[in-house]
């Protein structure tokens, strides 16, 4: 057990860093979100230049072929340095690795490195309005037809859609095999007619995420990604790699809200008060705990190979925090925080749909349950 | 002894469901909430012949001299239908003048407020926080911070609206200098008011619960509704739990606020504490039920949550009256 | 809506207290069990004499026929004098209401006066190892011969069986029918030496329990109650026997904890503690909201007729309320209160069962979202 | 950076498994547990043999001079037997002795503590509290309280056995007119000893977890084993996350008392918080798992609650240390 960083770490880390301070991209433009998303884009340009786009990626497919401590790492400095997010997140965390995974020598020629330039941007359509955590439910409609399919449906929580050209989907393409079974996954072309992109308006009052209206769109057949009725599988890929990781990279997250927290109680003259005192205490060991639970679960991911179910446990851990903590923060600043203005309230919001987005408390209770216990499903 | 609602007073609550349920559905709350202004004055002018707005007031004054139990059967009700309505403002000044104004006041004030004519409106706040309180289009303000207890016509007043997230009710920062003072003692009608909110909260806090409960028996997940899975259905029923035990508890301060007035301070805190916490707490876990819809504007859920929200921070916040409460009880 | 005691209240009220002021049987003695459960008996002799034993019971067979009020006025009382619990809590509370219910005229005749008088205590035998939160499964057989029947099988959570002369005893008379059809509700005579009874200790160290241990005993014919095969109606009636009016008497047993917690935070310099503050604070809510609500399910009851659901929430906040209780008196307490000899151990180990006990929280919160909500029962 | 075990750290856990698993079993426990003195010299005498009194004291005094990592690794192992025994009192001694004490201190009592064979004891008790610690057959006790740290011979303190209600261990009430100061500074020795503890709690937790789970698996309520209900599993997988949480800042701690001192304040303060909760919410969990027969004394859950129980008040409790760690993250 050694949490100091090797010799070869420590020079990752100064590389990094040292590259931040020189190409950090300063804030984001005031303008519209298009103009945010260009700045977005155009920041991961200069990281993909750097060769710092797809970290994780392997080398022959243009990433960095980074370890896992050396990932974190990497989030950490950005974290540190507040260096913006690249706009091709989906791309790069979901898209590209599934296609390296599951896709044929001609699609990863095809689609990889535009993930990693930013040239097209990629959006994930799994969830509909009628299949939520029963993602398997999903009723979008995958038609055989000569050279291709034709796709109908509706799908829902889709992020980066009105600036993606590519869809990450799952349909049915056999109506009559059993649920997993009948589910083909699909690269779908989002600039057809076929496709209709409808904003999402959340309970933060914001459109965050997108509809998707899918009437007849063409997918053709060099699109299918793993085969046909192989769907399940191949999702079941994008979403391990949504989770894998997040745990150190969510602690970081947790600590600014923490720190800003602390910033507030000081500032309404309740450090001193024993509850507020003894509730941040309890948040920052709840957060610690995630950090470390987190760098124990990459340390076992290095040494075995594949990452565990206990992903699933990082992610309660920090819906939980981050939920908590902003409550904390709404009973700190009183009516001041509740203003539509003020950050914390856009905060206590967005964490309402923790607890919901990428797998509810309820679906990661049975994850952990029936994967890490080995308890009984229920059937 | 009897723990329950007479005849009469059944008769109110279901008068209240009746009305509120054909005038508040839930698309005209959304429009109010939408529209920057929740209030409407045709709405109001039917609640004044209802003789709502006066319920609690003494007939001398034209009112219906009926009493804060009468009093909390509306607003539980208007929680329920979450009612954009001045109605709680107005019954608070009421209650303030009514309790600690003078005859002169009483005379002057009391028979607009009762008709609905002259609104009243009263700050509904903690010492030390921002003076929020007050509807637009009232007449005459009940302040009680920065400078005391004191009857403040609007129009001498400077009201600054102040945008939080509850948008189905309108909050301001209120500032007069002057003011004409309400000689008597205030801790009665403070109490009774946050009973009154506890109740609003209360009402919201059960139709947070019906809302998640009907979806839980329609939305099939694996095969089954989802309020068949426990992790589901005992939410539900710890949401259940919530909302008896505050309304057990505000049911209760509002007969203390009629009836043993000695017993009102422990009461009311209670009420109001628990009735925060339970409006809170279920509307959170009424989202956490309806998954990725409850969080979208278009469903209606959210309006709760945030009406709770806010009112938490009102009236005194579960904190500070639990250690109001730990006083009472003799630490 | 009014909290205040009717005159006629007022005076039923005045008379138990006159009452009990004069008949206060004063402290149990120091003696063994077997001495203090004479003693109780010898009380409820008193009682019964005065008509107070069977307060709830109709007039006809011995009782008093008070109303719910009167009753919840009547174990205020005895809880303010501090009054011992009379010897023979499950015939008077049970078995006596069960007979009434579901027994025939000889049955009455024989069974009711010796359970007022405690001539006769009862005991009951529902659970056993095998069957818990499923009461139904229960294997305990009952084979038919010639004027009566033959049962075997094992019982446990038995209070009183080693003092009581009968059980209410659930058997299974019929091993082809479906699980809730086969069962007969026997009165099974305790001096009999094919019954056994052990004592069963829990982790307090006390043997509040037995189990009980039946080999071939026999049952006559005139002991079964409600008719062959309706054992589960007449199980059903004593459960609901045993959970009605709990809500109040259980409010007063947790206010007289808070007060000894209250006295206990005092004594150790935390009144001051913000902390405890909080807590203590919460309990007392949690205290009166169980009390009120128990106020208002009395009078819903009397309105109605029949005990509603909501007796499974008040189960729910007293165990929750008393455990919580006991926890904090240990925090307060500190290695004091861990000492086997100090009463704040032993009610925190005896409170470790509360949410087992008479129906298991997880099995209240089921009752509560299918017969108060309406939810779908899990299949 | 590896936040795992090395190979030679996984070795010794593996064998302290084995060890205490076939030396330990639940009714050498329970036969120890109730014969009113838990401590069995024989097998105190096996753990001399492999070393472990001495594994966290330097070579120069006859220990293995490893750290309190694997001090931590031998604890949590000991804690998930439950095993009665001196040892984690004895390792505390000798932390306080190998960091507080004098060259000549440690000349004189670390050989026999390394060895087991002059058993050391220490105090376990937060300032205030009575004074608890030191385990019957000491040789040597390090007391904290009452007189500043110091250092008595087991023979000049008047021992007197307090009964609490863990009976896998003796508590006794150390009284000591004198002793022999220890110089340095103490601070190190009581965080690594709160750590010692922590690592005890989360091996309990860990083994009220198991029992819990594998009982979930074969009872069957309702024609389903009771571990398919989510009210079961659910709360089975909300005790795993504690243990996790518990064991995952247990570690951190150890490490920062071996390689990063500056910050074991925090890391103790935050890992005995945790891990004492854990062991009382999990083992509390456990028995509503086990429903009635987790009530009973013939089952072997209540150790595991009352020694959780018993620990939690012992070197700082959780609310005291997270009022520390308010304190260390600024507040």
């Amino acid at each position: 057990m050694d949490l100091t960083l090797t010799a070869e770490e420590q020079a990752f880390r100064d590389e990094v860093r040292a590259w931040l301070a020189e190409n950090h991209p300063g804030e984001p433009p005031a303008g519209g979100e298009d103009a945010q998303f260009e700045f977005a884009r155009q920041w991961q340009r200069t990281l993909h230049e750097a060769g710092w786009a797809g970290i994780s990626w392997p080398r022959e497919y243009g990433g960095r072929g980074a370890t896992l401590i050396e990932q974190a790492i990497f989030q950490e400095e950005m974290a540190r340095a507040k260096a913006p997010r690249p706009a091709n997140v989906l791309g790069l965390v979901m898209g590209g690795p599934v296609v390296i995974a599951h896709g044929t020598e001609e699609q990863k020629e095809r689609f990889l490195e535009p993930i990693l330039s930013a040239e097209e941007i990629w959006c994930q359509g799994f969830s509909e309005p009628g299949s939520g955590s029963d993602l398997a439910s999903l009723k979008t409609r995958a038609v055989k037809e000569d050279g291709g399919w034709r796709i109908t449906g509706q799908k829902v929580w889709t992020t980066y859609a009105h600036h993606a050209k590519w869809c990450m989907l799952l349909a049915r393409s056999d109506p009559d095999a059993p649920k997993h079974k009948g589910l083909t996954y699909f690269i779908l072309d989002m600039e057809q007619d076929e496709v209709e992109v409808r904003p999402l308006r959340q309970i933060t009052g914001e459109a965050e995420f997108n509809e998707l209206f899918i009437d007849g769109a063409w997918v053709p057949d060099e699109n299918v990604i793993g085969g046909e009725g192989n769907g399940w599988a191949v999702a079941i890929t994008t979403l391990m790699n949504e989770r894998a990781g997040l745990g150190a990279t969510a602690a970081l997250g947790l600590q600014a809200t923490l720190d800003d927290l602390i910033e507030l109680a000081k500032r309404r003259g309740r450090a001193g008060d024993p509850l507020v005192r003894d509730r941040i205490a309890r948040l920052k060991i709840a957060v610690e705990g995630l950090r470390l639970g987190a760098l124990r679960s990459l340390t076992a991911t290095m040494r075995v190979g594949i990452p565990g179910p206990e992903g699933s446990i990082a992610k309660l851990q920090w819906s939980a925090a981050n939920q908590a903590m902003t409550e904390l923060a709404l009973e700190l600043g009183g009516l001041e925080a509740l203003r539509t203005d003020d950050s914390w309230s856009y905060r206590f919001l967005r964490s309402r749909a923790n607890s919901i987005e990428g797998g509810t408390s309820d679906v990661l209770r049975n994850i952990v349950a029936e994967r890490v216990l080995g308890l009984p499903k229920l059937r | 002894m009897e723990f329950g609602f007479s005849d009469e007073q059944r008769e109110i609550k279901a008068t209240a469901r009746e009305f509120l349920a054909s005038r508040f559905p839930a698309e005209k709350v959304r429009e109010l909430a939408e529209s920057g202004n929740p209030y409407d004055d045709a709405l109001w002018g039917e609640m004044c012949e209802l003789g709502w707005p006066g319920i609690a007031i003494p007939e001398r004054y034209g009112g219906q001299g009926l009493g804060v139990v009468e009093l909390v059967i509306l607003l539980e009700e208007m929680g329920y239908a979450l009612a954009p309505s001045p109605f709680i403002s107005n019954a608070y000044a009421g209650a303030l003048i009514a309790s600690a104004g003078s005859d002169e006041q009483r005379e002057r004030w009391l028979p607009g407020i009762a008709a609905g004519t002259a609104r009243g409106a009263a700050e509904f706040t903690n010492e030390g926080g921002p003076v929020v309180g007050a509807a637009k289009g009232s007449t005459v303000l009940a302040l009680l911070t920065d400078g005391g207890p004191r009857i403040v016509p609007t129009a001498d007043a400077e009201l600054e609206r102040i945008p939080v997230i509850d948008d189905t009710r309108a909050y301001f920062r209120v500032r007069a200098e002057s003011g004409d003072p309400l000689p008597g003692d205030v801790a009665w009608a403070r109490a009774a008011g946050a009973v009154a909110l506890a109740a609003e909260s209360v009402g919201l806090a059960a139709r947070a619960l019906d809302i998640a409960t009907e979806y839980a028996k329609e939305r099939e997940q694996f095969g089954r509704p989802i309020g068949a899975y426990q992790a589901v259905s005992h939410r539900l029923a710890n949401m259940l739990w919530a909302v008896e035990e505050a309304r057990s508890l505000t049911y209760y301060a509002a007969w203390c606020a009629d009836a043993d007035p000695e017993a009102l301070p422990l009461a009311a805190s209670m009420a109001k504490a628990r009735a925060s916490d339970a409006a809170c707490s279920v509307t959170h876990d009424a989202i956490q039920t309806l998954g990725g819809i409850g969080f979208t504007w278009e469903h209606d859920i959210h309006f709760f949550l945030k009406r709770a929200r806010v009112s938490a921070q009102l009236m005194g916040t579960a904190a500070e009256h639990r250690e109001r409460v730990a006083s009472l009880v003799g630490l």
